[in-house]
């Protein structure tokens, strides 16, 4: 089976890098994986959208993704924007940052999971310039909600990808959301 | 003139996609409070283009031709020609990046100001090509950091009003987007002048200096106030400072240009020795207008 | 009135009888005498223009492409390096649907250096959406430049108009030509209207901004839709001519084709050679015609695949080449008749590249090779007239 | 004027409500603002909104958050806050 | 090494491995980031080159031409308008019989602008004389440019040569791609020898003035041979790669053609999402194939010719446009099946234009369509996946 | 330096294509003088593609790249990347003339020149796009005929030295085929600079400013009396006067331009009034020059 | 070096024996000349040959006649004459 | 029949002007003509080639002239460079600027005529900077060779041509080498 994943983040919050971390755990797994941006003009604080595509096979879609698996929100706020369950498979599955347990009427069809990933990155320490750095803590809810690959394999390749103590802190946020997001 | 006299009608309409901050946007909302709604403007590929929004709407309220990279000059040209011959009058305004202007678009520009083409040419340089993510132009300043300059730029910055200037066309200017009213004024006086008008307007850009963007009026101030980036007009030759400028000839009435770069991450990296190197740069391009302003005073002009 | 003109002076005087207003131009041998022509002309004052004296061929189209864009009726001509050089402006004035018109007097492209005639220049450019015609004459240069104007800017149409013309051969060739009275062609040539938008702050609105892929898409499909209805147009607009003038040309110049045999297609001032040939071995007994394309873009795929339909044997003579591939009109040509039941034995040849000069007598043996290869049944594209050993490098 | 190519009108809000993109929110204090029109005349957004009287208001609609505002008012009349 | 790249990043890595010595390069999106990756390359001294950081992308040719010329190896890459702005230098590139190396990320062209995916671009380049890829995959891109100078430096060949691949679907998408070890690629491909000239005060000469016709055609023609030649000089540099790296492409990417009854032809990544609908089908019994071409020019018309005259119908989808003729690879298909005995039933779709996503659903669509038409004799050329009514304008 | 001190070796062969009394010839004849056999040339389309001779031969001794027109300094940065990456020293040398240089070749100079590529552009200065048969270019001069500007050129020369001075490069020059030594002498100057070099050689051409060709020296020196031409190099930003024009500082020194153009055919036509405006250019450009350098003698340098 | 592309090589004569354009011949006067080698330098052709000992011949059979030689030798030792 | 005529001249001497004002001359009597250089870069004083095409009827012919029917040799001393008569069809003629009556071993073959056109323009002042302009007067001693045309039409086209005075003397030096020419 292929699952396809789209991430809405806001520009500035590593949306992009979240869906590429993904697949570089899927690979490292040995499974096959795929991510691209929507390329728009990304500005700062503007809702913006990135693709994965994990599967065990290699196949040879090149296609965009228009009824994904997965949905990830890396900001609540763009739903006030954006319907962005719009294409949710049936049985698909929303993982949301939000402190609370978060449902809305309109999401009553779709599995849920709910991360606080702004506090468990704030408590890490992970804000640059205004933003808090959520896009690795998300990583870890949706390996929670989705097993596609293990959170082991999410914490390793954010670590192969920042230096050091910022690796390091990334994926302990990974980690954390793992263990703390909620599949209601 | 005072900002209440200024136009209240909107030519560049909010909600647009621009950055947070961005100076492209306030040079244009400048230039449409100095123009009016009576001229047809010319762009280039660049952050303009992306700003004003997807068709079918724009967010430009003026008479609008996108045009190629390399063309604005010559569009603007071919423009300005069909009006003459169709016997209207507006004027045609291209708003150009650096990238544009100094670079891919100096041949078409160097043409049109041969030519002495009926234009305002306004270039707002934010000193890289930032529609494409932050390459170096030759305009980008000794020492910045861009995606094809890691170590920063090993060149100077192009001087192209003085390139301009060499061009002898009857208008030359540089402004600033932290200047507003100084800058109005020069494109009204540029509208008034028959035949190429040059503006060169100093534009700093949060997303592609790094600086957080409610400093782009701030980091325009210090440009100027360090005297890295000059403000003039040159009249038929006759070059005059305007604005804060004119108070800073003396390099002691200059604040220390480091106050200018620390701000912005292009230059977080730079060493002790290019600071020098800068320095030095703007202590010599004041010289060259010192020299002029005090021949043009022994001379009577 | 009878002049003795080129070919060059012919497009001058047929932007001068089009009224141009706006003009832009960079010289390059051999179209430098259209423009020299147009700026004596405006600088003498029998043409009310702006001549706008560019420092690149990318500049004067995009100086036509402004002006088009403003209202104005928009005239330049180039050759070779000038039109490759401007090709991006050439794209984009077909994409943003202005009815500019240019001759381009067609030379072969450096390097090595070389003045001479050759088709590629104007072929590389046949798919950004200029309707293309080519010429046989000065006479038909003339009139095709006029006409162009009014394709150009008919409302199903509103595409810019490029007009081939061979250098030397035609550029610099002085021969009869009957140049209409400005008062007949003003008749049959009204100013431009105000189509399809003219930029003015009485009606603001921004040109060519960013299109997501389904209206990017849309218009493509309509710049598609108004170039499929040249060949209709193109039609209706040489017919009126007709009517006032007596000369008519027609999408394809149908030479003794109707009951041939052997067929030559091919395109320029050449073609006329062939015809010459064609006249000699009709004489001989064999049935052979001349197809020659004047509109070659769109391609007349139905009206040329009508006429080869009934013959056995077709040599497609280029004058320009894609490496590797062979010629280009034989590719269009093979394509065009793909699913016709019937097909003819069809034969290319590359021939007169870099301005080497064609012949009766080399059509004569193209005529004849191409019957002896149709019995033969060897279709293999034949580079003509070239002494390949003996050509040293 | 025939449609034939890619023709834009004017209209607000090319990229949407852009009031989204805000981090932080301008909240303008009135008793401060000393109607300079400074904010206004800086807001790269045209989102200070400039009345009769050379008050000024803020749209929220459009306003991007960007802080030129706030960092320009001379009488601090114009903070940023977190949204 | 197995490494997640996007397309650019894996372009970028080829150049590193090819031990390129002058790059000169323009940014213009999608293409910026492989310029920006060799500039960091070449910064942090991993790549003994001089980056050229040129004012356009004319500049950007030129330069590589002049590097070229004086015995450097040389890389860029555009897009686009970048390719057209440059295309002069494009043609003289070969005509010079450099071997240059440039990837373009096929992007449409404007106006009105737009950033996404479509092949016109690289297509309206075709004839320039240039050897063209066009990948499917990260991997090939990757492994293509390296093979890339293998073959332009091959003494039968001479030639620059372009890798295409899709703006965004791979440019900016990321995937595994197997890097090659640099010792190994520097078995593969030593240094560039001293081919065809190299400009040196120790023997004198002047390249490319002006050369009479006779000389200029048989200058063309070895042009031509040498294009020719690249048929067969793919096939055992291809060979060479899979005894060193275990993969290779040949010419064409046959999948399930063998046997199949349908197929679509198509180039480019979008293949892959083919490749996915004919496995669909044949779960339901249709033996449907994809016949991918990967060397686009010279075009394989043999290669594809012997392919296709085995299946009852060929779907050809093009994304790409000549405006009032349509597909251009399908002009290129029907020309070179002309000559069979028996021709397939052939239909041509515009999919894909601006950016428009094609996706499985609507490759299975087509694949059903043309089975259809094939019944009905219905060959029409289709526009695909564009509600021409429903799109306002 | 003197006559008896050159180069006896020839690197343009005779029996090549030049018009009789061509000066594209006798600038290229110097060069060879001052640089010897180890230099690479770079050609773009102009006269000199014609002069040289078609293929399989060529006139010229030199390793030489005929390239496109818009490319000369793009295609000479090219050549000089691959010598260094190649570790070869050898100087790369552009000839082209004022269209290639002034007008389509422009924006490839102009990025040559920021970038500061080691390379020596040298412009032939005919006044006009001769090889495609006498059209204006932009350093026509005011007045002058040509094919396309019948009544006389309307706008003024384009000062291209002085625009390549704005670009701060090392060493920028003019230069007259009239003054063989003075150009030879800047020629082996710019050899010994690392960097972008620009010498612009004026060239009377008498097929294109229709005088009779024994007359080509003889109008080159009119050139420079009248001071219509002037010559002088700046070396890292100093101006200096050079040859005869050393002592023209003075109008009174200078011969009435009059004598410079009733020789040519291409002014037959000009009125007093037009003269006037050339008097006025001349004296203009005078005044700049002068103003320059008694500033450099007030700073000292 | 592959021969695939316009390579040319050095020659005399690329135009022919350019000595047939001449309308006029220039003629010196060894007499008059001082070896002051100007017009050596200023002959475009180089057809002004020069000597070891720099006296000068002119080479007929490629001088052009374009007379520069004649119009710039201080003692007017070269003379132009109708050919 | 078609007439085809090469004329041999030397930059500077309006040999393409001859062959055009030939063919001015033609169509005014209703004929059909057809003119053209060899184009390389003309250059003073160096050899020249430009062509004529004259016929009755009107043809469809583009192609280069090789084997003309007539040779016109505006300057004599071109025949020491360029083998004036290559292609010269059997029964060709040529007709040759020459004081004296002109005769060359190689020549032999071919009518010849001869006319000191050098004489009749210098006679007529028809000077330019030091160049014979030869060009009218070889026009009148082509169609005294060869009744292309009358020598009257040769005379109008030349007036056309050129404003006043000039354009007359230009047609007596037509007109006086029409009658002065001999054909040997
Ligand atoms: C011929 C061509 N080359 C490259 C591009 C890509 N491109 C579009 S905008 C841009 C950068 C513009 O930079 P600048 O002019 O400085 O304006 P800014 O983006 O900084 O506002 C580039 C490189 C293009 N559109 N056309
Ligand atoms: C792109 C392009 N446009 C036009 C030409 C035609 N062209 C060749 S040389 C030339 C004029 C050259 O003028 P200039 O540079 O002044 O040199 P000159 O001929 O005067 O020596 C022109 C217009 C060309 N070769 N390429
Ligand atoms: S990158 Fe800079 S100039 Fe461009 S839109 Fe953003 S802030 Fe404005
Ligand atoms: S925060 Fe920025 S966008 Fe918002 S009102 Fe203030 S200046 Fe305008
Ligand atoms: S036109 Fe002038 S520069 Fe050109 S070859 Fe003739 S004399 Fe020399
Ligand atoms: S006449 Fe001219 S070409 Fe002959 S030698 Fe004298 S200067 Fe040289």
């Amino acid at each position: 089976m292929i699952y396809e994943i789209r991430f809405h983040g806001r520009g500035g919050q590593g949306t992009v890098t979240a869906a590429e971390l993904l697949v570089k755990a899927a690979v490292a797994e040995g499974k096959w994986g795929q991510s691209f941006p929507f390329f728009g003009a990304e500005r700062r604080g503007a809702p913006v959208v990135a693709f994965a595509r994990i599967s065990e096979e290699k196949h040879f879609l090149h296609s965009q993704i228009t009824e994904p698996n997965i949905i990830v929100v890396l900001d609540k706020k763009i739903m006030e924007a954006v319907d962005v369950t719009d294409g949710l498979k049936e049985d698909g599955v929303l993982v949301i940052n939000s402190s609370g347990l978060f449902s809305k009427e309109s999401l009553r069809n779709f599995r849920i999971c709910v991360v606080d990933a702004t506090k468990i990155a704030v408590s890490l320490g992970l804000s640059v310039a205004g933003w808090v750095i959520v896009n690795t803590a998300m990583l870890g809810a949706i390996v929670k909600a989705v097993p596609l690959v293990k959170v082991e394999s999410i914490m390793n390749a954010i670590r192969n990808n920042w230096p050091e103590r910022v690796g390091e802190i990334n994926a302990e946020a990974a980690r954390r959301a793992y263990e703390e997001a909620t599949v209601l | 003139m005072n900002i209440k006299d200024l136009d209240r009608e909107e030519y560049i309409l909010s909600g647009n996609s621009s950055c947070p901050g961005c100076p492209a946007s306030i040079g244009f909302r400048l230039i449409g409070k100095a123009v009016g709604k009576n001229a047809i403007i010319v762009i280039p590929a660049s952050c303009m283009t992306i700003i004003h929004g997807v068709y079918p709407h724009t967010a430009i309220t003026l008479p609008t031709l996108n045009i190629a990279f390399a063309t604005s000059a010559a569009a603007a040209s071919g423009v300005s020609a069909a009006l003459e011959i169709k016997g209207k009058n507006y004027p045609v305004i291209v708003y150009a990046g650096d990238g544009g202007t100094a670079d891919i678009g100096l041949q078409a520009l160097s043409g049109s100001a041969e030519r002495n083409e009926n234009i305002i040419y306004i270039c707002y340089d934010n000193e890289a090509y930032q529609n494409t993510g932050i390459q170096r132009s030759s305009t980008t300043p000794y020492g910045a950091w861009t995606t094809t300059t890691l170590k920063g730029k090993q060149e100077k910055k192009k001087d192209v009003p003085k390139i301009m200037a060499s061009h002898n066309i009857p208008y030359v200017a540089t402004a600033s987007i932290a200047y507003p009213i100084d800058f109005i004024e020069k494109v009204k006086k540029a509208l008034k002048i028959k035949g190429f008008k040059y503006i060169h307007l100093h534009a700093p850009c949060p997303t592609g200096w790094r600086f957080p963007s409610e400093k782009t009026i701030e980091v325009g101030r210090l440009a100027v106030g360090t005297g890295a980036w000059i403000l003039y007009e040159i009249e038929n030759g006759v070059l005059k400072l305007t604005g804060p400028s004119k108070n800073l000839i003396e390099e002691g009435a200059r604040k220390p240009v480091q106050e200018y770069l620390k701000v912005q991450g292009r230059f977080q990296h730079i060493t002790d020795e290019m600071v020098k190197v800068i320095s030095c740069e703007i202590e010599e391009r004041w010289n060259g207008i010192k020299m002029v302003i005090n021949l043009q005073k022994v001379n009577g002009t | 009135m009878i002049q003795v003109l080129t070919g060059n002076h012919s497009a001058a005087y047929a932007a001068l009888l089009s009224n141009v207003e706006v003009v832009s131009a960079y010289p390059i041998t051999p179209q430098t005498q259209i423009v020299e022509k147009i700026a004596e002309f405006v600088e003498t004052g029998k043409l009310k223009a702006r001549y706008v004296r560019v420092e690149s061929e990318h500049s004067a189209m995009a100086v036509c492409i402004g002006a088009s864009s403003a209202g104005a009726r928009t005239f330049t001509a180039t050759s070779s390096q000038g039109l490759l050089y401007m090709s991006e402006m050439v794209y984009w004035a077909s994409a943003a649907r202005l009815p500019i018109v240019m001759p381009v007097v067609c030379r072969t492209l450096a390097p090595p250096w070389n003045i001479w005639n050759e088709h590629t220049d104007m072929l590389l450019v046949r798919d950004y959406g200029w309707i293309q015609f080519f010429a046989e004459s000065n006479q038909e240069v003339l009139d095709t430049i006029v006409q162009a104007y009014k394709i150009a800017e008919d409302e199903r149409i509103l595409l810019p108009v490029m007009v081939g013309l061979d250098a030397f051969t035609l550029s610099h060739t002085s021969e009869p030509v009957d140049v209409p009275e400005m008062d007949l062609v003003k008749k049959f040539l009204p100013p431009r209207a105000n189509v399809p938008y003219v930029l003015d702050p009485s009606n603001p609105f921004t040109l060519g901004n960013l299109a997501y892929p389904s209206h990017h898409m849309k218009l493509k499909f309509m710049q598609h839709t108004a170039m499929e209805n040249a060949r209709k147009v193109v039609l209706e607009v040489d017919d009126e001519w007709y009517k006032i003038f007596g000369r008519c040309y027609s999408l394809l110049d149908n030479f003794m084709c109707d009951d041939a045999k052997v067929i030559i297609l091919t395109i320029g001032s050449s073609a006329g050679d062939a015809k010459e040939a064609a006249k000699y071995l009709r004489k001989r007994g064999i049935a052979a015609g001349v197809l020659r394309v004047r509109l070659i873009n769109p391609f007349p795929a139905k009206e040329v695949s009508d006429i080869l339909s009934k013959v056995e044997a077709v040599a497609v003579v280029d004058r320009n080449l894609s490496p590797g591939n062979g010629g280009i009109i034989l590719e269009k040509v093979k394509s065009s008749l793909y699913s016709l039941k019937n097909r003819p034995f069809i034969k290319g040849y590359l021939a007169g590249l870099g301005g080497k000069d064609i012949t009766v007598e080399d059509y004569i043996k193209i005529f004849e090779k191409t019957l002896e290869s149709y019995r033969k049944g060897d279709s293999d594209m034949e580079w003509f007239s070239i002494n390949l050993e003996a050509t040293s490098l | 004027m025939k449609k034939v190519a890619a023709i834009s009108f004017p209209s607000k809000g090319v990229a949407g409500k852009t009031g989204i993109w805000r981090v932080r929110k301008p909240i303008l204090d009135r008793n401060k603002c000393v109607r300079c029109l400074i904010c206004w005349i800086y807001c790269p957004e045209g989102t200070i909104l400039r009345k009769e009287d050379d008050s000024v208001e803020i749209d929220y609609e459009y306003c991007k958050g960007c802080g030129v505002c706030s960092n320009e008012c001379p009488t601090k009349a114009i903070t940023m806050e977190e949204e």
